[in-house]
């Protein structure tokens, strides 16, 4: 029914083989093109297994595995070349190919004066595919495939200017953090053969309610470790470090992760696995837990930065926080909704801020920015429309997602009125944050003389356009991903009504831009009491509440003061000294017997037969 | 034949094979006694097999097969390395490996 | 690993000598080469000659003038008129005599016939080195068009002796210049043919290019001269830098080479047999009138229907023929362009009728050291197309 | 009748492979050695084929024989195939005594009776009813596939280091002229 | 006791064995009768391609010449050189014809007729595993060109029969793997099951491409020219038969045109259909025959138009453009044949 | 590379195109011992000793070919005429002409050095033989006889010897 599905996958597959194949012997023109037409062929196609899909009944939308070839029949093991569709995975693949399109035609423009432009265009059909193949894997298998794919390619194209140390460096973190993840995943999914003999979904979830009860041990185990890659890959606590340095890589890169990908991997995970977790609750508590605290958490952080992409990073973290924090307390559409509102926003939020980076030719720190809005007008009315957004005005998308997972944070069968409090208190922060980065950018005067801003060409604009367009209109699409989604997850959430906690929300969102605006639209003078006062936290929250140097201390400082200790006083003094002696004396024994370790083969082999002997001796004998 | 004589005539070969690696200077023969060794463990699998009427020891005679390839290649490889080096192709002569 | 001296000689241990020839069937005559080779990669190779040694120059000593003719035509086997040619030149300049038109252009047809006969032979046997061996026999084929002509004209197909001091030995008939002519319209339609089976074909390309590579500079100080050193990238020939024998009245093209490896090589000759074929045209289009050798009888011997009639001339005969021809005192080179390159006779006379020293520029001799300097590196089946492609004739390379 | 021929066919090249492995360790030439090998693992693939394990005697012979024994020639070949002289020593007969102590062990260990048989239904004429080959290929990709993919990985590393070991730079010069 | 023995080989007298044994009496001196009208077609056809005659004094059109030949090659003093390992001498030549009639014996060439009432196949033995035995056979006859360079003691037979073992290794690869692929889509290993499953179209059309590898390497095999270096006459003199004379070197020429009967042979069977003739009112072995026959005369063609290769290049072609040709086809056959024609092609 | 490939395809079928060509041209060898060849007027094969009209000898002793010989292979011993019996028309005659024919060169200068046309090369070329005596062509080797053929003396090759010492 649906078998030119696996175009979808195959399209950018086939446009990485050719890219890196013959990506020397085509024009950048070509390449860019190319790049992009697999996508946005893929796109279309998912389009098409969307319509076909809404034709069927909801019921009868779910399950499809479409199998392409049977790779592996070993025994009780089969493993076929098969993907998945059903409503959930068409929605990630439209949000990805979507997306993933509108930044490849961006980057056409955007990467424009790189040397290695196919490189770039391979690697980012790559990343698609592996994005894709996560997607719609129909096992465990090819999730974990698809997986490490996803790392490797962000590892890729986070290193992509590879003459940069930093971007290396951040490429190498990104790769160990994820290959963390993987690990908890494989094992996952060694736990979860062992217990059900199968690794396909199908078989897997309709196992699972009547095999354990609930918070099952297994269940827990295996729902744990899942987390760990979920959390390796969405950057929350405490596997989040990557993502902030991930920002070394080209801008559309960070789009593409941090937007519609990557990073939404983990919230995919645990709504793809929901029937696993619903069996876990105690996981599910771990995960709204992580997740809000993550959204607090990245806003605090978000709010000193002054490099504008890592804003939007931390921004993306906290945003994270909260799908997570909906898919612990069980409202999954609500995450998914979230999901899509925000890839939508943020990847405007990104290309705009690639945009302005563009215009100040590569200008990454807010406080050399300042003005922007005259000389970029375009930028600046999409970067608007992005913040508004994400903080969460009404009648924006960002506003209907936030919203209700907020509203449900306190209402669901397992919210309460901290994870209610920690969303509004990140929502207060995320209003402040972004428009901290807006007003510093577009208002004021620009604070760079040297500056020469000038607006991006076109074809950077139309992606932009296209994102601002749906970031403004998809909030009132949720009744409509609530219907496509329910039947997934077994029933649509509810949307619960209590307008004074609405209200709250709103005010809370509404009051950091305003806070924002006083604070930055202001006179410097009348701040600087301020200034003194919140200096302290002010560095805590700039060095990222010294996580890496808690890392740095807690684990890598102790081993090399123990190492050196041991170096100095235990080994030198203590040890050696023994060591000599007894080496001393040793080797006069040893040369007496010296004669066993001939070096040669012949008689280690001897004594290999002797040994052998010996054993079969007792063996036999005994 | 009963599974006695496969017993015997794959324990004298693997004896023979191990008698050739020990008494011989030459590396290439010495390989070619591992050689000798691996086919009697063959013989015995794939007469066990037949006997049995099982063919898991087939499987394993195939890989031993392969694995045997493997090892003849690489150690041929190691031997002309050896002889380039040294130009002396005694096994007593090479220890390097003397404590 | 780098190749340093004490490299290359702890690595001498293990590699082979091989002794090619001197009887290996693609070593083109007697001629012997050892080889240190590792593997199927020949390291070094020395060339050993002197199998074939006549002692032509030596001979040439005691012989008149008239009697070293048939001589050098041993030398140079393929292309024997090149070499009378060039000791019939020196001869000429020692004597300062004239040569008249008719005898200079004969001279250039029979030349320009030998060089294609040569380089036909050569592709021949190249071609047969390399493994394709049916190309020999369509070679072969029309080689033996030229032999037939030589035959003709001269009664001998190879050991011609036709060119003799003082002009050619006897005129060139109608019916014979009229068969050249056919020869001459008959040939580029099988030149093409040979081209159609080598030039493009992508295992003669495999096997000749880049093997035997000898830069510019390298190919003139390694002496090599021909087409060989034309194949390196160096435009000189003798018929047109010092144009001899009237060749400045011919318009033909000297091919140039870039790559100086064998496919350079083999272009260059089956260029020239092109060019070749232009200039007998040529000749035979504007063959003038008149006597075919120098009318003094000091020089040539009197035409024989005069013996019966004129006493002036029986006696003329009888002394040349018992005394030979007197040349005056001195000493003098004259190169020509042979099929291999540069053939050149040095002769120093004291004035008698018999040389006092001949020496021989043989270029397959001054190519050797060349050669095996290509062979270095190459593997066993290059040094066989590097001699192929150098085309050595061991019969002036020992003489 | 079939059956007495059948097992003294079995008998004869049993003992004849015996034979050719003594001839292996005791030829003072490595040619020799390695023409007896090959005789051996002809015995070998004869008796596989006895065994109805056809696909496995094939292989036996393309492999071993075939290329095995092949590259064994090619590097005697290229190394020069000296002969060894014997000489008695300490290292000879100790391991002449321990080798027999082994075949005795052996010998006494083939007596013991089997303790769990592990018996299938394939019986040589429902092997040759699918064919040998077909049958080992349904058994490896099947039950066996791991230690197939793992084989065929071996054979990659085995690849990638017999590459390593024997690249070898050509880079001739001329002899330094004296 | 006479009736005792009588009745053990009783078995043995029975008509399957008879026939097997006139079979193989009659496959192998047709063989060995084959080859000198080899040689003499080879000779008489490169005479054509050269514009030349070829042998003709020797009784019509020179067909007396290869009986004249080998009579002088029979009753040639066979030299050996003292420096030689006589017993090595004396088996490599044994070895190469051994194997090029042995790897024979499987060639069908014919579907099974009846004479005298018992069915005979027109084939030495019908195995289950027939290819894999030509190849494991045919693998063999490369001993004895190596013990013939081993043994002479001569440099050039050495470097002649490293050559030999280097190019049989290599392109044994691709033969087999070109192979495979038709087996894939026969799904059969059996040389008569393999022709049965060409009944409509023969294999050629459907993989070309297999089949111009498989004859590349089927070239390369023989030591046919373009790839005859082990013997490389320019090069080596004779490779590894330079210091055999007579009967000796007779049989090596022997063994090299038998395995090149057996070449076209296997390409006739595996590619063009075996003795299907195709709507051709022709006897099926007939058919075989006349593409065998086509197949030895552009073996000849090819002999006489290309130069030969340069050993590099030679290892060079063989492993990284025959193999991964070979491996690409393969694949698109298997996927092709899984996908589409799970149940058999044809 | 797929283009180059395909180009070398064509160009080794294009050979093959060559050779098959050939092979359906007519053969150019001539089938020697039953088929031979005219030759040319000037062809320098073996030496014949000339008579002339009267069936003397024309060879008047003056041992210019000798002279003339590059190689010295030609050795004349001259004798007197009797009057009575002329050998040449000449005063003198050759009393002994010996050429060694496997010294020769086949130069043709004697031919070029006898005054009367007396030594002449002609188109006899089938020249091998077995005995390394019979190289030595004596008188009666090279004369020819006037009747019935010119070319009845043939030391060597297909035909018999006349002269039985």
């Amino acid at each position: 029914m649906f078998s030119y599905a696996w175009l979808i996958l195959a399209l950018p597959l086939l446009g990485f083989i050719g890219l890196s194949w013959f990506g020397n012997k085509i024009s950048k023109k070509q390449a860019g093109y190319a790049g992009c037409a697999t996508v946005g062929l893929s796109f279309l196609v998912t389009l098409v297994v969307l319509s076909e899909l809404l034709a069927l009944e909801p019921e009868k939308r779910l399950g499809h595995v479409e199998t392409l070839y049977q790779w592996v029949s070993s025994g009780s093991f089969k493993l076929d070349l098969a993907i998945l569709i059903d409503p959930l995975s068409v929605f990630m693949f439209l949000i990805v190919t979507g997306v993933g399109f509108l930044i490849h035609v961006y980057s056409i423009e955007y990467m424009k004066g790189d040397p290695e432009y196919s490189r770039f265009f391979a690697y980012m059909n790559l990343f698609i595919f592996s994005m894709l193949l996560l997607v719609a894997a129909a096992d465990f298998f090819f999730l974990i495939v698809g997986w490490a794919l996803v790392g490797l390619a962000s590892y890729l194209l986070i290193g992509f200017w590879k003459e940069k140390t930093s971007a290396v460096l951040a490429a190498r973190k990104a790769f160990v953090m994820n290959v963390i993840g993987d690990v908890g995943m494989v094992i996952a999914a060694l736990m979860i053969f062992q217990n059900f003999g199968s690794l396909s979904y199908m078989d897997v979830f309709s196992a699972a309610p009547d095999q354990f009860r609930s918070n099952d041990d297994t269940m827990v185990m295996i729902t744990l470790l899942l987390l760990v890659g979920a959390f390796a890959k969405s950057a929350q606590i405490p596997l989040h470090t990557w993502l902030p340095d991930a920002m070394e890589g080209p801008t559309p890169v960070s789009a593409l992760i941090h937007a519609a990908t990557m990073v939404t991997a983990g919230v995919y995970l645990i709504a793809r696995c929901h029937v696993l977790y619903e069996l876990a609750p105690i996981t599910m508590y771990l995960i709204a837990g992580v997740g809000a605290l993550t959204a607090v958490f990245a806003g605090t952080m978000g709010m000193v930065q002054y490099d504008i992409k890592r804003v939007i990073a931390y921004s993306t973290m906290s945003q994270l926080g909260y799908m997570f924090l909906a898919v612990g307390i069980g409202v999954f559409s609500f995450g998914m909704f979230h999901l899509m509102t925000h890839a939508f926003f943020k990847a405007l939020l990104f290309l705009s801020a690639g945009s302005v980076i563009h215009g100040l030719n590569g200008e990454q720190d807010i406080r050399k920015m300042g003005g922007l809005r005259f000389a970029m007008p375009l930028t600046h009315i999409t970067f608007l429309v992005g913040a508004i957004c994400l903080a969460g005005v009404p009648l924006t998308s960002g506003f209907f997602s936030k919203e209700a997972i907020i509203m449900s944070s306190f209402h669901a069968e397992m919210g309460n009125i901290v994870f209610w409090a920690m969303g509004v208190l990140t929502a207060g922060m995320t209003g402040f944050y972004i428009f901290r980065v807006y007003f510093y950018t577009f208002m004021g005067k620009s604070r760079n003389p040297e500056a020469h801003p000038h607006e991006s060409p076109k074809i950077m604009a139309g992606p932009l356009l296209i994102l601002a367009f749906f970031a403004l209109v998809m909030g009132f699409s949720a009744h409509w991903v609530d219907q496509f989604l329910g039947p997934v997850f077994g029933v649509a959430a509810h949307h619960y009504e209590d307008s004074m906690l609405e209200a709250i929300v709103v005010l809370a969102g509404l009051g950091g831009i305003l806070i924002a605006g006083i604070v930055y639209m202001t006179s410097k003078d009348k701040l600087e009491f301020a200034k003194q006062a919140l200096a302290p936290v002010y560095d805590v929250l700039f060095n990222k509440y010294y996580i890496d140097e808690i890392y740095d201390f807690l684990i890598v400082k102790p081993v090399r003061a123990i190492g050196a200790f041991f170096e100095q006083k235990v080994e030198k003094e203590g040890i050696d000294y023994v060591v000599d002696q007894v080496g001393s004396q040793v080797r006069g024994i040893s040369q007496g017997i010296s004669f066993l370790q001939s070096g040669k083969i012949r008689t280690y082999a001897l004594n290999m037969v002797v040994g052998m002997v010996a054993i079969l001796l007792f063996v036999v004998f005994l | 034949m009963g599974n006695q004589f496969v017993l015997i005539i794959s324990a004298s070969i693997f004896c023979i094979g191990t008698v050739g690696f020990l008494i011989r200077r030459n590396p290439l023969i010495m390989l070619m006694s591992v050689e000798l060794m691996l086919n009697s463990v063959n013989f015995l699998l794939i007469g066990y097999s037949s006997i049995l009427q099982t063919l898991d020891g087939q499987i394993f005679a195939l890989i031993i097969l392969t694995v045997a390839a493997a090892e003849v290649v690489v150690g041929l490889a190691i031997i002309l390395t050896i002889f380039r080096t040294r130009h002396d192709l005694n096994v007593d002569h090479i220890n390097v490996l003397k404590g | 690993m780098g190749i340093t001296e004490q490299g290359l000689l702890e690595r001498d241990k293990d590699t082979m000598t091989l002794n090619m020839g001197p009887s290996h069937p693609s070593t083109h005559g007697v001629f012997r080469i050892i080889m240190e080779m590792d593997g199927e990669v020949v390291l070094f190779a020395k060339p050993e000659i002197g199998f074939l040694h006549t002692g032509i120059e030596k001979t040439s000593e005691n012989k008149r003038y008239d009697h070293v003719i048939p001589m050098t035509d041993r030398l140079d086997y393929l292309a024997p008129p090149m070499n009378n040619l060039a000791f019939c030149l020196t001869t000429e300049k020692l004597l300062q005599c004239e040569i008249p038109p008719r005898a200079q252009y004969l001279r250039v047809i029979m030349c320009e016939l030998a060089r294609i006969g040569s380089h036909l032979v050569w592709l021949a046997t190249h071609a047969l080195d390399i493994g394709a061996m049916t190309i020999f026999l369509y070679c072969w084929r029309e080689r033996e068009m030229v032999l037939d002509l030589n035959e003709e004209i001269s009664g001998v197909r190879m050991m011609t002796s036709y060119i003799r001091v003082g002009g050619v030995m006897k005129d060139a008939t109608p019916e014979w210049l009229g068969k050249v002519r056919k020869f001459v319209d008959y040939l580029p339609a099988k030149i093409d043919e040979y081209e159609l089976l080598l030039t493009n074909n992508p295992i003669w390309l495999d096997r000749t290019r880049g093997v035997g590579v000898m830069t510019r500079e390298e190919a003139i100080n390694w002496s090599l001269s021909g087409p060989a050193l034309r194949a390196s990238g160096v435009d000189f020939d003798f018929r047109k830098k010092r144009p001899y024998s009237s060749y400045e009245n011919f318009d033909f093209d000297v091919p140039v080479g870039k790559n100086g490896d064998v496919y350079d090589r083999y272009l260059m000759r089956v260029e020239e047999m092109r060019q070749s074929r232009r200039i007998v045209e040529q000749a035979l289009n504007h063959l003038p009138d008149g006597p075919y050798k120098v009318q003094d009888n000091k020089i040539s011997l009197p035409e024989r229907d005069t013996l019966h009639t004129s006493m002036e001339a029986l006696i003329h005969h009888f002394k040349l023929v018992s005394e030979g021809v007197n040349v005056p005192e001195g000493e003098t080179y004259v190169p020509v362009e042979g099929p291999r390159g540069e053939v050149g006779f040095y002769i120093v006379s004291d004035g008698s009728g018999v040389p006092y020293r001949v020496k021989l520029r043989a270029p397959s001799f001054m190519a050797i050291p060349g050669m095996c300097k290509m062979m270095d590196g190459s593997f066993i089946a290059d040094v066989v197309a590097i001699i192929g492609s150098i085309d050595i004739v061991m019969g002036e390379v020992d003489r | 009748m079939f059956e007495i021929t059948y097992e003294v066919v079995v008998f004869i090249l049993g003992i004849t492979a015996v034979l050719a492995a003594f001839g292996v360790i005791l030829c003072a030439s490595p040619i020799y050695c390695a023409l007896y090998l090959i005789g051996n693992m002809v015995c070998f693939a004869l008796l596989f084929l006895l065994f109805h394990a056809e696909f496995i005697a094939a292989a036996q012979i393309i492999i071993y024989a075939g290329a095995v024994m092949i590259l064994f020639l090619f590097i005697i070949a290229l190394l020069g195939g000296a002969k060894e002289i014997a000489e008695p020593s300490v290292q000879r007969s100790s391991a002449f005594a321990f080798v027999i102590l082994l075949f005795g062990e052996l010998l006494l260990a083939a007596g013991v009776e089997p303790t769990r048989p592990i018996t299938g239904d394939l019986a040589p004429d429902v092997i040759n009813a699918i064919g040998s080959a077909k049958a080992v290929g349904i058994e490896l990709f099947s039950r066996h596939l791991i230690a197939f993919e793992l084989a065929s990985i071996l054979l990659l590393i085995a690849t990638v280091g017999i590459i390593c070991l024997a690249k070898y730079s050509y880079l001739p010069a001329r002899k330094p002229s004296k | 006791m006479w009736d005792d023995i009588l009745q053990f080989i009783d078995p043995v007298l029975n008509a399957g064995f008879i026939i097997s044994t006139i079979k193989a009496v009659v496959i192998a001196s047709a063989l060995l009768g084959i080859v000198p009208a080899l040689v003499w077609l080879e000779r008489r056809l490169m005479g054509r391609f050269q514009v030349r005659l070829g042998p003709n004094r020797v009784g019509p059109f020179g067909f007396g010449q290869p009986i004249a030949d080998s009579i002088k090659l029979f009753f040639k003093e066979s030299i050996i050189q003292s420096s030689a390992d006589k017993f090595l001498f004396h088996l490599a030549p044994a070895i190469v014809v051994f194997t090029a009639i042995v790897a024979f014996s499987v060639i069908p060439f014919g579907e099974s007729v009846t004479v005298f009432g018992e069915e005979i196949g027109l084939w030495g033995a019908n195995i289950n595993s027939g290819i894999l035995f030509v190849f494991a056979i045919s693998g063999m006859g490369v001993y004895g060109m190596v013990l013939a360079g081993l043994s002479s003691n001569n440099k050039y037979s050495l470097m002649g029969g490293l050559r030999s073992s280097a190019q049989m290794i290599s392109y044994e690869l691709t033969l087999g793997l070109s192979a495979l692929s038709v087996i894939v889509l026969a799904g059969s290993l059996n040389l008569i099951d393999l022709v049965d499953s060409q009944k409509t179209i023969p294999f050629i059309l459907v993989q070309p491409l297999a089949f111009l590898l498989f004859f590349i390497a089927g070239v390369a095999e023989t030591n046919r020219a373009p790839f005859d270096l082990p013997e490389a006459e320019q090069e080596l003199v004779a490779g590894f038969h330079t210091e055999y004379t007579g009967m000796k070197f007779a049989m090596f020429f022997m063994g090299e045109y038998i395995n090149m009967v057996t070449m076209s042979s296997l390409v006739t069977l595996l590619f063009l259909g075996g003795w299907n003739s195709y709507g051709l009112p022709l006897w099926p072995i007939l058919a075989f025959a006349g593409k065998v026959f086509f197949l030895l005369c552009v073996f000849i063609w090819l002999r006489s138009t290309f130069p030969r290769i340069r050993y590099d290049r030679l290892m060079t072609f063989g492993w990284k453009i025959l193999l991964p040709l070979c491996l690409f086809n393969l694949l698109v056959t298997a996927v092709i044949k899984v996908l589409y024609f799970p149940t058999g092609i044809l | 590379m797929i283009r180059a490939t395909l180009a070398g395809i064509k160009n080794l079928m294009i050979g093959m195109g060559v050779t098959f060509k050939n092979m359906l041209s007519k053969p150019v060898t001539i089938e020697y011992p039953e088929i031979k060849r005219t030759m040319p007027e000037r062809f320098r094969g073996r030496h014949f000793l000339n008579r002339d009209e009267n069936g003397l000898e024309k060879c008047i002793g003056c041992s210019l070919c000798s002279i003339n010989c590059p190689v010295g292979c030609i050795h004349v011993v001259s004798a007197e005429n009797d009057p009575e019996n002329r050998v040449s028309p000449g005063e003198r005659y050759a009393e002994v002409y010996e050429i060694n024919l496997l010294r020769c060169i086949y130069c043709g200068y004697c031919e070029e050095a006898c005054p009367v046309d007396a030594v002449v090369l002609r188109e006899h070329y089938e020249l091998a033989d077995y005995d390394r005596d019979t190289y030595i062509a004596t008188k009666e080797d090279l004369l020819v006889y006037p009747e019935p053929n010119q070319f009845r003396v043939n030391i060597l090759g297909n035909t018999e010897r006349i002269n039985n010492k």
